[in-house]
């Protein structure tokens, strides 16, 4: 086909698209005006109800904390298919890094961030974050030593086996948490109440925190393992 | 004040906007990434005017951060990708 | 009624697609056990809940329930199981059960992250098809599109990451419709619940209405592979090893269809389609559908991805058949998709085992194929005429039923199609029979090049299980072909579950 | 299952002649089966199975009252007489399965069609279109005018006992279903009329046919116009007359396709001329042949006698009919006649025949089952001939009938003189010996005679010919329809924002339209 008749096609359809969404989306009411039964119950009493103080981590982690095993399933899903696709044999030395004071000072500065991605973890149901951010932070500390001191750093210290099980511990963390809560409470991912203390504190909130845990590691390791996949060498004959 | 978060707002969007266009139409695919890197925190600054941190974070920290570096290693693959 | 065991449904296959990796690590050969350990346990749950549920299965009571943490439906995720997702979870279960048998057969290389993507596949589909809740349906279905996209790429092979990446485009758009559908959902009535969105969305404004059922529609269609949005499947078809290929077309594209009826009937309900005109509509488009892609079928120079364009053809029909929204139609609909996910997935099967030594899946490749395993070959030539529409097997039985009900819906045109799907399909198979019994000679060369060119088969090729696979498939289409009154009752008791909206929603929200 | 089972034998209704139509069936196929234990040599237990399902299917075609059954097993005998096909060649598996399946499409829609209407049993159709419908069906099953192309060369090139179930049996499961859904007070005028073509078009063919089993087949249509007709007339007699030609013909094309089988064997050679001496050679399978040929030419004290004159005086009485009539019976026997002249008149020496005929049996080779095949197929010819109301008075309409014998005695002295009188004076049609008959053949004569109309010489070949055109053809028409909806990505993805526009804006369009 003819390149500007199909960038003209193109376009025009983009318009006729933005013009029907437009006409559609001038019917949906005004948020004043909505339906909100069951946001305002959560806001009602979501503390009560979960003792977490971040609702957004309430709903996350208890009143839907299926989806979020199915969303970490997601990345373990992803995590598997992209090792499987990328999978090669060897890690290449392609650089050693940057400058010695690059290196001191993020070896200085790798303590704090990982401090800060615990801190996130830790404070899901406190503060804003939770388990899915920390453990991307946590995941950025090892893509930055690659950066930093070369590929071959990070692989040597954590190898991929032992990012797998974390991973996968992660994993059996979110699971397992369920199964413990049809053995002691009756429902699968039911917030354990005898974990829960006094409403504000670190250990309060049930398994929550645990959860953010569960899902913070595995995060962290699977995006790790993402990344470290990728830039991984490819050899011909691995075909 | 209400003015001034609605004005501010709009320029956000516009320049959402413009960062979105700009990704597409660049060749140039490290700059598209950038663009990209961009329109995550033009994101997350919006989501932080509508006060919903917990997104904003999680913008920030993937978005522009994570993502990025995933890009960033698959384009150096791309291009030393013939060699070896 | 309050059942654990369907959760365990979702969460045996969840726990050892989790386990496996970390077995992997300790040793690889346990690897085996623990996928049979899985399956067998998956089984042996299904059983049970049929034999504790025999009864109310069979007088189309049944209706289990399970809330998630705890949490009463309009506030938190339920599970739910109805005659309709009994029967598809059943004949789901059975056919993901061959194809993992026939996987240990078949998979060589990396083998643990096949299982691990396979197991997901199952903890999703199976999810997908018990919940209750629209904003989980949508992670159940991004789980699937994310692990099969992965098992397109299977083969690592140019061609096979060039299928994946055109599949993920398309699936991942219509998840993310999906996504902005279930947002606009919560948006207008601030609920997630299937029941409490169907309770009212009859009040909302006909123009919202459309909205969301357009942008529904939209990501179904493009999920089930109808006309406008058939691009990306054949192409995945061919390019994925036969196992993965059997899933895609045999499980998901059935799930999909599952969806769709979750989604049109209890959701949105059909008469808020009829009252939008879109049923016409939807109608001649499946129809269209199922006509391009026979008629492509006739133009492949390509066994599987023949099949590939077949499966369009005979899923735009259960699509049209559907959508005549009356019992006949459904129950031609549903013992076709039965029907089919049976056939289609023994016809990959099959090709996956007849296809070993060849160079390629190209029609001039296929010749003596046929005299070199023959038994196997006579099991493919059954399962095809089960695909046209031969008397002993059940693809006869769900032909009939198709037909009598467009006849008695008076859509002749939607006849037309069927009669016109089945001649072609005898034009474009007896092709393939043709070259498979044409006689062959290799040199020495050719056969070094069919040994070099198939790096996914490993040494320890288990001749016997794929075939044994392939005899089994073929023996239900045979067993079920001539007692396909065995399907009447679960078949009519779906139906009732599919028409009767109102106790679903009381169920759900009273219960 | 149970129900399914209930249902099935609830089904069967033995009403009528029915019961009689099915009996005769097993009996031919028994008779086939006799001829086929020397002639089967390979996979002989595969064969005798096959034709045990398709003897089990036959019954229930002709006895069953219920759509499904009916055509489930109507399948099943086009399943496994397609296979028993596959002892000759793969082509003609294909072409016969091709063809099969379309008629059977056609007839599933038109049955789905009446009981979608109210007809939910198998009995008389008032229905003009519906009749139509269903004619058309059949007709590409069982080879009524305009779709019997298929028929002689598919029914001449089989091996000898498939022919003989095809020709003999599998053609008249139509004519069978036909009699039930035609009321039996108007009868269809469109039957009529191709039923009078057929009786023409395959006598002529069959007098031009110098291949003994080509003619048989074109016999086979011709003697299937005379059930057409009858069915197509309408009235008792003429029903009775369908049935008892129904039953005269399955016995003597079975015979004759069995007897070709072994005189093909015995010469190496299909063409009527190189069967010299036969009657001296095969003296028992020369009479069946005699026999079954003056049944098949309509000759007085044969089968085919009584039901050609059923059939007759069902019809408006008239000159006009019995000038129409006679002219019938002479085509059919001169074809008749002819193929025994040139077996057993020219050139043959009579004058010391009981000395020759000592002499060739010397030298006799039994073939038992085949003797004992075309035995009880002679037998068959000969008991309709005799008893037309069947052994038990099966057709007590036919008891006390009479068949005006003197009259057909009379009759067939003349059809003998002016036959005899033709073949002699034309030197008894002595025709060039036609390539064997084949579809391919069709459609290149038919391919000639377009491109002979735009004055272009092209040269076709044969053998390929379905590969390379036929396919060809339906090949690039999808792979056009294939190449223009398969654009690049960018316009298959364009799809989408414009499906959903359409989807969107839906109110507005549809109010416009």
């Amino acid at each position: 086909m003819h390149k500007y008749l199909k960038k003209t096609l193109v376009i025009s359809v983009f318009i006729l698209t933005a013009i029907a969404l437009y006409e559609n989306f001038l019917l949906v009411p005004e948020y004043t005006g909505l339906r909100t039964g069951v946001s305002d119950y959560i806001i009602s009493s979501g503390l009560s109800d979960t003792g977490s103080l971040n609702l957004i981590t309430a709903v996350l982690y208890d009143y839907r904390a299926f989806d979020s095993l199915g969303e970490s399933t997601v990345i373990f899903g992803a995590v598997s298919g992209i090792v499987l696709i990328l999978s090669r044999k060897m890690l290449p030395v392609s650089s050693r890094g940057l400058s010695f004071i690059v290196k001191r000072t993020f070896g200085l500065v790798t303590p704090f961030i990982a401090l800060f991605s615990l801190y996130v973890i830790t404070h899901g149901h406190l503060s804003p974050g939770g388990g899915f951010q920390g453990g991307v932070i946590l995941a950025v500390i090892s893509i930055i030593f690659s950066i930093v001191y070369g590929s071959a750093f990070d692989y040597r210290r954590y190898s991929p086996q032992v990012k797998t099980a974390m991973e996968t511990m992660g994993a059996f963390t979110f699971l397992g948490l369920g199964v413990v809560g049809i053995l002691m409470e009756g429902f699968f991912l039911k917030n354990l109440g005898f974990l829960t203390a006094r409403t504000g504190t670190l250990i309060s909130a049930g398994s929550i925190p645990y959860v953010n845990f569960g899902v913070g590691i595995k995060v962290g390791a699977g995006l790790a393992i993402i990344f470290y996949s990728m830039i991984q060498k490819t050899f011909k004959e691995d075909f | 004040m209400m003015t001034a978060t609605v004005v501010l707002e709009n320029l956000l969007l516009i320049f959402l906007v413009l960062c979105a266009v700009m990704s597409v139409r660049f060749e140039e695919e490290l700059i598209s990434i950038i663009f990209l890197s961009t329109f995550s925190i033009v994101l997350t600054a919006l989501y932080l005017l509508h006060r919903a941190a917990d997104v904003a974070l999680a913008e920030a920290v993937i978005g522009a951060g994570l993502s990025t570096a995933i890009f960033m290693s698959a384009i150096s693959q791309i291009r030393h990708g013939d060699s070896d | 009624m309050m059942e654990t065991r369907i959760i365990l449904l979702i969460i045996v296959p969840l726990g050892t697609a989790f386990i496996i990796p970390f077995i992997d690590l300790i040793n690889a050969k346990l690897r085996r056990f623990f996928v049979l350990l899985g399956i067998s346990i998956q089984i042996f749950n299904l059983t049970s809940i049929v034999v504790q549920y025999f009864d109310q299965i069979r007088d189309g009571s049944l209706f289990l329930q399970y809330h998630l943490g705890g949490w009463q439906p309009p506030f938190g995720i339920n599970l739910v199981m109805d005659n309709l997702s009994f029967l598809f979870i059943a004949i789901v279960t059975l056919s993901l059960l061959f194809i993992i048998i026939y996987s240990i057969g078949y998979v060589g290389h990396h083998e643990g992250k096949f299982y691990v993507l396979y197991f997901i596949i199952i903890a999703a589909s199976n999810g997908a098809m018990l919940t209750g809740d629209l904003f989980n349906m949508y992670v159940f279905i991004e789980l699937l599109t994310i692990a099969s996209g992965a098992l397109i790429a299977f083969q690592r092979s140019h061609p096979g990451s060039e299928a994946a990446i055109k599949y993920l485009f398309y699936n991942i758009i219509a998840g993310s419709l999906i996504f902005f559908g279930v947002l606009l959902t919560y948006f207008n009535l601030g609920t997630l619940t299937m029941a409490d969105v169907a309770n009212n969305f009859a009040a909302l404004e006909s123009g919202i209405q459309l909205f969301i059922t357009a942008i529904f529609l939209t990501a179904l269609l493009i999920k089930m592979g109808v006309f406008p949005f058939l691009f990306w499947l054949p192409k995945s078809y061919d390019s994925s090893p036969a196992p993965v290929t059997a899933v895609l077309s045999g499980v998901l594209s059935k799930i999909y269809l599952y969806l769709f009826i979750r989604l049109i009937w209890t959701v949105i309900g059909f008469e808020t389609i009829v009252a939008l005109n879109l049923n016409i509509l939807l109608i001649d488009i499946a129809l269209f559908s199922s006509f391009l892609g026979h008629v492509f079928a006739l133009q492949a120079n390509n066994i599987k991805r023949l099949l590939g364009y077949s499966s369009i053809g005979h899923i735009g029909m259960i699509f049209a058949v559907i959508m005549l929204n009356t019992e006949a139609g459904f129950y031609g609909g549903i013992l076709h998709i039965i029907a089919h996910m049976f056939m289609k997935a023994g016809l990959f099967v099959a090709c996956g085992y007849l296809l070993q030594y060849t160079v390629s899946n190209h029609y001039r490749d296929f010749k003596g194929v046929g005299l070199r395993d023959k038994p196997v070959f006579i099991a493919f030539i059954i399962l095809l005429l089960s695909m046209i529409g031969m008397p002993p097997l059940l693809g006869f039985a769900s032909k009939w039923f198709i037909l009598m009900a467009f006849l008695e819906a008076q859509s002749y045109f939607g006849a037309f199609i069927v009669i016109f799907g089945s001649l072609t399909a005898v034009i474009y198979y007896l092709r393939y029979i043709a070259k498979g019994f044409e006689e062959v000679r290799l040199s020495e060369d050719d056969l070094k090049m069919e040994v070099f060119n198939q790096p996914l088969l490993s040494v320890l090729y288990r001749e016997k299980i794929v075939t044994f696979i392939t005899y089994a498939y073929t023996a239900v289409i045979i067993i079920f072909g001539f007692g396909f009154r065995f399907l009447n009752i679960p078949l009519r008791m779906s139906i009732e579950s599919i028409m009767n909206v109102e106790r679903y929603i009381e169920l759900v929200l009273g219960g | 299952m149970a129900l399914l089972w209930q249902q099935f034998l609830a089904s069967f209704s033995f009403e009528s002649y029915f019961p009689l139509l099915a009996e005769v069936g097993v009996i031919l196929t028994l008779i086939t089966a006799l001829a086929a234990w020397n002639y089967i040599k390979e996979y002989k237990f595969w064969y005798y199975i096959l034709t045990l399902i398709y003897l089990i299917s036959t019954v229930v075609v002709i006895l069953t009252t219920d759509w499904f059954f009916f055509l489930f097993a109507w399948e099943m005998v086009t399943l496994t007489t397609t296979f028993l096909l596959a002892w000759s060649s793969w082509k003609l598996v294909k072409q016969y399965f091709v063809i099969q399946f379309t008629g059977s499409s056609i007839l599933l829609f038109a049955a789905l069609a009446a009981n979608a209407l109210g007809y939910t049993e198998i009995a008389a159709i008032d229905s003009v279109l519906l009749q139509f419908v269903l004619i058309i069906g059949m007709a590409t099953k069982s080879g009524i005018f305009i779709f019997h192309f298929w028929l002689p060369p598919i029914h001449s090139e089989a091996p000898s006992p498939v022919s003989a179930i095809l020709s003999g049996w599998v053609v008249k499961l139509g004519y069978i279903f036909l009699l039930k859904i035609i009321p039996i007070e108007s009868g269809n005028t469109m039957l009529y009329l191709l039923g009078i073509a057929m009786v023409v078009y395959g006598g002529w063919q069959a007098v031009r046919s110098a291949d003994l089993k080509i003619m048989l087949a074109y016999s086979t249509v011709s003697q299937l116009g005379f059930i057409a007709l009858a069915i197509g007339t309408g009235g008792e007699l003429a029903f009775l007359g369908a049935v008892l030609f129904i039953i005269a013909h399955g016995f003597a094309k079975t015979t004759l396709f069995i007897t070709s089988g072994i005189l093909q064997r015995e010469y190496g050679s299909r063409v009527v001329y190189d069967f010299k001496g036969a009657i001296f050679k095969r003296p028992l399978t020369s009479l069946a042949v005699i026999i079954s040929f003056l049944s098949l030419a309509g000759l007085v004290f044969s089968a085919g006698y009584n039901a050609k004159y059923l059939i007759s005086s069902a019809q408006l009485p008239g000159l006009l009919t019995k000038v129409v009539f006679f002219g019938f019976a002479l085509i059919s026997a001169i074809y008749s006649l002819r193929i025994l002249y040139w077996i057993f008149i020219v050139d043959e020496d009579y004058s010391n025949f009981a000395d020759k005929l000592k002499k060739a049996l010397n030298s006799y080779q039994i073939y038992s089952t085949d003797i004992l095949a075309i035995l009880f197929g002679t037998l068959g010819v000969l008991i309709v001939a005799f008893w037309p109301e069947m052994p038990g008075d099966m057709l007590e309409y036919l008891v006390d009938y009479d068949f005006n014998i003197i009259a057909g005695v009379r009759d067939s002295i003349i059809y003998i003189l002016l036959a005899v009188y033709l073949i002699h004076n034309n030197a008894g049609f002595k025709v060039k010996v036609r390539d064997h008959l084949s579809l391919e053949r069709y459609l290149r004569s038919a391919l000639d005679f377009i491109f002979s109309m735009s004055r272009k010489n092209v040269k076709f070949d044969t053998d390929k010919i379905f590969e390379t055109v036929f396919y060809n053809t339906i090949f690039n028409t999808s792979k056009k329809i294939h190449d223009f909806f398969y654009q690049d990505l960018t316009i298959q993805l364009l799809w989408i924002p414009v499906f959903l526009s359409i989807l969107l804006l839906w109110q507005q369009i549809y109010s416009y339209f």
